[in-house]
């Protein structure tokens, strides 16, 4: 049932409208946060009432313009665009908190820039969440991209200059290739609204190179440039270049990145990519994602086996990024109702975890100015909410019971046994027990290696964030069968998209 | 020799008695149960769902009830002996997680599916390698480190398994009737008793995974070593049985013939282990090993699948528990009061530590399986179900184990009673039992509890009762 | 109300002279200019922009014909064709009327402080006289629909954009515009040679009467000719890459407010100039306008990388927008080459918009030399802190013509890379992709340079936002370039008729 | 083989003397080092493109408009003689621009040699 309603729309403008005020008259301390805070709940309250409706089965849409006829900006809540919206909008409101905490001795002018592109960055992802059809969501793709780039660079060192420039080089090229897919998936399907199941199988008229309809070699071209243009912002392996590299960034980018919104928004593209463009009833005749599961699968161990290396905490948080979020592209390409869930649902689960992890890595670092790894003993007796903090969610990512890592792990090896694919059962075994061999040493350091120097307390600004996001990691593992809550939207947005297959 | 610890008082924390207390409720409540269960009923409590159709459920059944009433009281004496053991550091931690470790074990006990088992089974496990490195020690970090890499290793297995499961049959509740059958097909049986044996196996250390008992059995204080060896491992042994008969049932088991390989590995793990215990010189080293050794039989027992063979089991189960924690408390006392960690340097010990060495004594005997302690009656048991199933060959290896038991545990009680000491080491030491209370009283309960368990055997109520009874749906 | 107001808009539309008031207005104001000079000097800025404004206004009852009642004809004189002079008001015709009725009024507005500076005083009102002729010229050559006053307006373009280059007098400019002139005169004379041939072929100057003659010609050597010259005199005008040579020069050394007519206008004269040499052509079946066509799209896909590639190392702002113009022009050309209805209709789209944000982009860069003095990025560092509106609107002009979707610059781009599918050739896509990819790395440079550096330079530190008559059209027209791309439905819906009509006459 | 060449150009004559000068003018702009060479080269090229415009207003065999019979050939088409009065206008325009631009430079830059110049750059 499709209803017009603009509080996409709205939900949308709060953000912009907190970065404009931010811009505007943020040089005061109290407004910037006042703005910033104000924002983000609001925005919240907005999305989240669209959850109640949305669950019972309405749609909402809200076409703003057709600019190209046919090719337009609108928005569309549905379920899984939704809960990607109530991910990255409750991640926002705490690392509003944190980097309140976190930036308070930053310059104005820094910190304006800051709080401005970040409300930008999250109205870009919003727009992500709802875009009605695969433009609106490339534009602000890119936006995302482009508003992300001034808080790369946030600290304006020659180090934070180049990652940001290979950052750019990365996200634009992958920006290029989505626009190339964009143009041949609106060349072949002639349109490109989401919400059909699979706009090719349902349009596919000519294929792009021409040489009559559309066969699989193209399909595959399709496939293959949009999920790697997709895959650049989801750090898939080969094209994960830039992840490591942005970790200059202040820590509450670092969220940003990693669980708030651009790592998300790759994986969320291509979670649009295989469920509304293609569909899965032309992937499943298709084979390409077989392909993308084994990319995900290098990814998954790759990522690993790079963060295994690493001595700096926060290099080893981007690597641990590259493996988990490549988990949501496995259980995608699996193709099966349960693996759907958990793709869906693991975009709250790595988000939560990880955003936990960078929240307590900046506050180490801004307690004590310790970034390397080899640097943490006994930091656990000095900080032991945030250690703990850390630990849950290091536990989380092994896959420990009760907590939101357990849900991920059962549900993608379950959904690798329905797709009669036990390998990739065996592969998220491996990685939960790599994520041990790197998360294990460095909680056992923080315990249980002597103390060494003064650490200074965090605050609470920072430290009420990390609790509040480990608290929900638990709360992400042990509440699926609770109406209204993540995991009920995340399996009933795959039984949606299940039952338009079956229809 | 390390130098005696002339231990002064040790504070109290101010909790010890609570804590006593509420395990104590808590014992009486999975007593309490014990009628209940005699009777066959088996209520079931959902949880908590953790994904579609992935429950989380007690269901409090006999073999639950007869697990947990054994263990329950070791908490208590652990507790008690933790008083007079567990110095002021990291205390706090140390008695959170065991008092934490006590519902997850009653979990781990009440599984109603394999998800809830695997669940508190897990973080059981996880949550023990907080006791294991308690002392921070470097020996102690590094057995925790093995320990941890084992129980991951093995709890990612099980969790492979129980997927499987779930998958092939969904979320089954255990029931008298097996959850698997035959029509699933060679190659998804095999690879879920794979799993499932091996990540069982690991806790239950079932040789060859067992390589992280010996380290993290001295490496713990001995409060939590007497808890390791008593209930930890057991709980492997527990799922090793909810997986065989309850998962498969004995009648597929036969069928698929997977048992014939399972035998013959614990019974070079009965033997194997007990060698190697003898040639410890590390008092706890070799009780360790003995774990290994013992918890051998009950796998050997749980692999000949026989109905008696089963009742011996946990018969075996419980006493074991509890003559092992009797000789993991002796040695905690001999460590505490006398500095001596090694059965070498035990000499002419038994004058200064008479009670200690007495229930030592006694434990030993037991587990030997002198009649009339606990030991014999569940070798007896055993001895028994491996004649009724026609598998002769492997009551030798129960006497072999016994033998050897004697071989590796004897010597320890000689050493201390009949050898003189070398009078040196004896000056100026003050190795005393006096003001042990809070560790000696839990050790001699736990010696008494060895007796009686033994000369009261056939007593309602008491785990052969219970473990009939539990035993008795599935055949 | 509604209906009153219709009537009586199209009352007023179905005047018929408004076409030839069109260009009288702009070339007689530019005449008048120098008189008023003489009398009243100061008025002479506001004299420009009210012929600029009422020419813009001249423009909307045309647009309004054309669209309800299609392309139409005005005979001054009303010698019937293909006797007299015509001109025709198309759907071409009136996307560069469009540009230059939008364009013509800010630009002239931000002259009035700005030329106030940069040009010597003595010089000012040939720099109106000047401005005004080649808007006139521009919208002559727009409407004509004869070959001969296609060349006749051609070279009033031309000349006056010579003149313009040098009229700031800053050394390199002469020099710059010396080369622009010979190279333009060359091309000129080449265009003139074709129209010579022409008309010694079919005994006619009216274009839609040359195109229809010319088919049942049988001398394929002198058609080749006539087109290869209109086509080579054409790309030299539109600076089409391997004839690119003058124009980054010419357009970075000029005044600001003239780089951005340039730029933004004068090039585009080229590109009609094509698109009419395509219209003759069309029906032409002994030339093969197919294989030309590959040649153009080869060499507009080169312009499009090559002028990319040349901006990428460029230091001076102002080269650097020369250089992308040389990538747009590229785009156009090659949307127009691959002769599929979508790139056709991208191309259309481009040339308009990429007239509004290249206009943009020079204003705006010479607002910030007018404030700074300074040209080069490095010079430039951290300009954003002190001239945030000027340099938002710079930002915002180079998000458009990287083409960030919605921005004017995306339609044009995603129209070409459809159609560039459509004509079976995706090759060309990716090139559209690709050109658009590198066009982010200098944008971003420019970006970087201006946000995110420290500022160095003393001029940089002091400088302030420039007055509101300059910063206001830069704004306006930065505003336009985010907001226009979203009125895109308009013109596709307006050309989508013309181009199918273009490409009928193919076939 | 020469001289058969010539004639079959014979008809065409002025059409190949036209582009002999076209192309005297394009190798002055080109290779000329001095501006105003340049833009003689440049005037070169104009007025061989006007020639050719004129002598293409030759109409063989035709009868003129407006004159009665009894007028003799060879006649010639007026028009394209008045629009090369225009093509003349526009390059006196653009040879005036051009002067008036050299002078500029010249003043600028004390030369008007084209490498000279390119070296001042």
């Amino acid at each position: 049932m499709e209803i017009v309603d603009p509080r996409p729309l709205l939900a949308l403008g709060i953000s912009l409208a907190c970065a404009l005020l931010v811009f505007a008259t943020g040089r005061h301390y109290g407004r910037r946060v006042l703005w910033s805070m104000g924002a983000a709940l609001l925005k919240f309250g907005v999305v989240i009432s669209l959850l109640p409706g949305a669950m019972a089965g309405e749609v909402y849409l809200f076409r703003l313009v057709e600019f190209p006829p046919g090719v337009g900006i609108g928005f569309r809540v549905d379920l899984m665009g939704l809960f990607f919206a109530l991910v990255s909008s409750t991640l926002w409101i705490f690392t509003t908190i944190y980097a309140i905490g976190y930036m308070r001795g930053e310059a104005d002018r820094a910190q304006v820039r800051f709080f401005g592109f970040f409300a930008l960055c999250v109205a870009a992802t919003v727009g992500i969440a709802f875009a009605e059809n695969l433009l609106t969501l490339f534009i602000f793709y890119e936006l995302l991209t482009v508003c992300t780039y001034p808080l790369v660079i946030h600290k304006e060192t020659p180090a934070a200059l180049k990652a940001g420039r290979k950052y750019l080089i990365y996200t634009l090229g992958g920006g290029g290739l989505v626009l190339l897919g964009l143009v041949l998936v609106q060349h072949a399907a002639g349109t490109l609204s989401f919400g059909q199941t699979g706009l090719l199988a349902a349009g596919a008229h000519d294929g792009p190179l021409g040489g009559g309809p559309l066969g699989g070699g193209q399909l595959g071209l399709i496939f293959a440039v949009l999920v790697l243009g997709f895959g650049v912002k989801a750090a898939v392996m080969p094209l994960h270049g830039w992840l490591p590299s942005a970790m200059v960034a202040p820590t509450p980018v670092s969220a940003l990145l990693h669980a708030v919104a651009v790592v998300k928004a790759g994986a969320f593209g291509i979670l649009r990519v295989i469920y509304d463009i293609f569909g899965l009833e032309l992937l499943a005749q298709l084979n390409f994602t077989q392909a993308l599961a084994w990319l995900a699968v290098v990814s998954i161990i790759g990522g690993s086996l790079l963060a295994w290396r690493q001595v700096n905490l926060k290099r080893r948080l981007a690597y641990s990024t590259v493996s988990q979020v490549s988990y949501i592209l496995l259980a995608a390409s699996l193709l099966n109702p349960t693996a759907t869930v958990v793709a869906i649902m693991h975009l709250a689960n790595q988000g939560f975890a990880k955003i936990t992890m960078f929240f307590v890595a900046g506050a180490i670092e801004q307690g004590s100015g310790r970034t390397e790894i080899n640097q943490l003993d006994g930091i656990g007796r000095q900080m032991p909410w945030s250690l703990a903090a850390f630990t849950v969610a290091a536990l989380s990512f092994i896959g420990v019971p009760l907590l939101a890592g357990f849900l991920t792990k059962w549900l993608v090896i379950l959904g690798a046994l329905e797709g009669e694919a036990w390998w990739f059962a065996a592969v998220m075994v491996i990685s939960g027990l790599l994520n041990a061999v790197y998360w294990l040493p460095v909680v056992y350091r923080a315990y249980f290696r002597p103390v060494t120097g003064v650490v200074a307390d965090p605050g609470w600004l920072l430290r009420g964030p990390i609790i509040a996001c480990a608290a929900f990691v638990v709360l992400l593992g042990t509440t699926a069968h609770f109406h209204l809550l993540p995991f009920s939207v995340a399996s009933e947005a795959a039984r949606v998209i299940w039952a338009e297959v079956a229809n | 020799m390390t130098q005696p610890q002339n231990i002064p008082k040790i504070p109290a924390a101010g909790y010890e008695l609570p804590l006593m207390l509420l395990t104590g409720l808590i014992i009486a409540g999975c007593w309490a149960l014990i009628p209940g269960a005699l009777a066959g009923r088996a209520p079931e409590f959902s949880l908590l769902q953790l994904a579609p159709g992935a429950w989380l459920l007690l269901r409090i059944d006999p073999l639950g009830v007869l697990f947990t009433a054994t263990i329950t009281p070791l908490w208590l004496l652990a507790l008690i002996y933790s008083r007079g053991y567990i110095g002021t550091a990291h205390r706090d931690r140390y008695y959170l997680v065991l008092m934490l470790s006590l519902p997850l074990a009653l979990g781990v006990a009440w599984a109603g599916n394999l998800l809830t088992l695997l669940v508190f089974y897990e973080l059981l496990s996880v949550l023990s390698y907080l006791l294991v490195v308690h002392e921070e020690t470097p020996t102690a970090k590094a057995a925790a480190a093995k320990y941890i890499v084992y129980v991951l290793v093995g709890g990612s297995c099980i969790l492979l398994g129980v997927v499987l499961v779930f998958y092939l049959v969904g979320g089954q509740t255990f029931a008298a009737e097996p959850m698997l059958h035959a029509g699933l097909g060679w190659g998804y049986l095999t690879a879920i008793f794979v799993t499932l044996l091996a990540g069982f196996g690991v806790k239950a250390a079932l040789v060859p995974l067992h390589g992280w008992v010996p380290d993290a059995h001295p490496a713990a204080p001995a409060p939590f070593s007497a808890l390791l060896s008593g209930v930890l491992v057991a709980t492997g042994a527990f799922g090793i049985i909810r997986v065989t008969h309850q998962v498969f049932g004995v009648e597929l088991l036969r069928e698929l013939g997977f048992m014939h390989w399972v035998s013959p590995l614990a019974a070079i793990g009965v033997l194997a282990a007990a060698v190697a215990a003898a040639r410890q010189d590390d008092l706890k080293r070799r009780l360790a090993y003995s774990t290994i050794s013992q918890l051998g039989y009950i796998t050997l027992a749980i692999s000949l699948l026989g109905q008696e063979l089963l009742v011996g089991a946990l018969l075996h189960i419980s006493n074991h528990a509890m003559m092992k924690a009797t000789l993991f408390f002796c040695a905690g006392l001999l460590l505490r009061r006398a500095g001596v960690r090694r059965v070498s340097e035990m000499a002419g010990l038994a004058r200064r530590l008479p009670w200690t060495m007495a229930a030592f004594t006694l434990a030993a005997l037991g587990m030997i399986g002198v009649p009339p302690l606990a030991g014999f009656i569940s070798k007896w048991v055993l001895g028994m179900g491996t004649l009724a199933t026609g598998q002769p060959l492997y009551l030798l290896v129960f006497m072999g184990g016994s033998l050897l038991a004697a071989a590796y545990l004897l010597p320890v009680v000689y050493i201390a009673y009949f050898r003189e000491p070398v009078e040196e080491e004896w000056k100026n030491k003050a190795i005393t039992e006096r003001g042990a209370g809070w560790m000696l009283i839990p050790t001699l309960l736990a010696a008494a509890a060895t007796v009686i368990l033994g000369v009261a055997a056939t007593a309602p109520g008491l785990p052969l009762s219970l473990a009939r009874v539990a035993v008795s749906p599935f055949w | 109300m509604a209906a009153a107001l219709t009537v009586s808009w199209s009352a007023l539309a179905a005047w018929p002279h408004w076409l030839i008031v069109l260009i009288l207005l702009p070339l007689g104001g530019a005449v008048l200019t120098p008189a008023l000079y003489a009398l009243q000097r100061r008025l002479v800025p506001w004299w420009a922009l009210l012929v600029a404004g009422l020419t813009a206004l001249t423009v909307l009852p045309l647009l309004w014909r054309l669209a309800h009642e299609g392309p139409f004809s005005y005979l001054p004189g009303g010698w019937a064709r293909p006797y007299g002079v015509e001109l025709r008001f198309d759907e071409f015709a009136a996307l560069l009327a469009a540009a230059v009725a939008l364009l013509a009024p800010p630009v002239l507005l931000f002259s009035r402080r700005y030329a106030a500076r940069a040009v010597p005083a003595g010089r000012l009102p040939f720099y109106y006289t000047l401005l005004l002729l080649n808007l006139g010229g521009l919208l002559g050559l727009a409407i004509t629909a004869d070959l001969f006053n296609l060349f006749v307006f051609l070279e009033v373009v031309s000349l006056s954009a010579y003149a313009l280059v040098a009229v700031g007098g800053r050394p390199v400019a002469e020099l710059a515009a010396f080369k622009y002139l010979l190279m333009g005169a060359i091309s000129s004379l080449l265009i003139l040679l074709a129209v010579g041939i022409l008309f010694a072929l079919t005994g006619s100057l009216n274009m839609a009467d040359v195109a229809q003659r010319l088919p049942a010609l049988a001398t394929p050597a002198a058609l080749t000719l006539a087109a290869a010259a209109l086509l080579v005199g054409f790309m030299l005008k539109a600076a089409l890459f391997p004839l690119h040579n003058w124009l980054p020069e010419a357009h970075a050394s000029a005044p600001g407010a003239v780089s951005a007519v340039l730029s933004g206008l004068v090039v585009k004269a080229g590109i009609i100039g094509l698109v009419r040499t395509y219209q003759l052509f069309a029906g032409v079946e002994l030339l093969d306008t197919a294989n030309l066509g590959a040649i153009l799209v080869w060499l507009g896909a080169a312009s499009v990388v090559m002028g990319s590639f040349f901006a990428v190392f460029q230091h001076d702002l102002k080269l650097m927008l020369a250089y992308s113009t040389i990538t747009n022009i590229g785009y156009i050309v090659m949307g127009w080459a691959l002769a599929s209805p979508q790139a056709m209709l991208g191309a259309s789209l481009h040339l308009f918009n990429h007239a509004l944000i290249k206009t943009t982009l020079f204003l705006a860069a010479g607002a910030l030399i007018y404030r700074t003095g300074l040209r080069t990025l490095e010079e430039l560092r951290g300009i954003g802190r002190t001239m945030p509106l000027n340099c938002a609107a710079l930002a915002l002009g180079a998000l458009a013509i990287v083409g960030v979707p919605p921005t004017a610059g995306f339609v044009g781009k995603w129209f070409i890379a459809l159609g560039a599918l459509q004509a079976g050739r995706p090759f060309f896509a990716l090139v559209v992709v690709f050109g658009a990819l590198l066009a982010a790395v200098y944008y971003v440079r420019i970006i970087n340079a201006f946000y995110f550096r420290e500022p160095e330079q003393k001029a940089v530190v002091t400088a302030r936002e420039v007055p509101w008559s300059m910063l206001a059209p830069v704004l306006l027209l930065a505003l336009l370039c985010l907001g226009i791309g979203l009125l895109a439905r308009l013109p596709v819906e307006f050309l989508e008729p013309a181009v199918a009509r273009l490409l009928d006459g193919r076939s | 083989m020469l001289p058969e060449m010539l004639l079959e150009l014979r008809p065409n004559l002025d059409y190949a003397a036209v582009v002999v000068l076209f192309c005297i003018g394009l190798y002055a702009v080109i290779v000329k080092n001095n501006l105003i060479k340049k833009l003689l080269g440049l005037n070169i090229m104009e007025t061989a493109v006007f020639a050719f415009i004129v002598t293409s207003g030759m109409v063989e065999g035709g009868a003129p408009p407006v004159l009665g019979p009894g007028v003799m050939p060879p006649l010639a088409s007026p028009l394209p003689h008045a629009l090369i009065l225009t093509g003349i206008v526009v390059a006196l325009a653009t040879t005036a621009l051009a002067l008036a631009l050299i002078i500029r430079i010249y003043l600028q830059h004390g030369t008007i040699e084209a490498d000279q110049l390119r070296e001042l750059d």
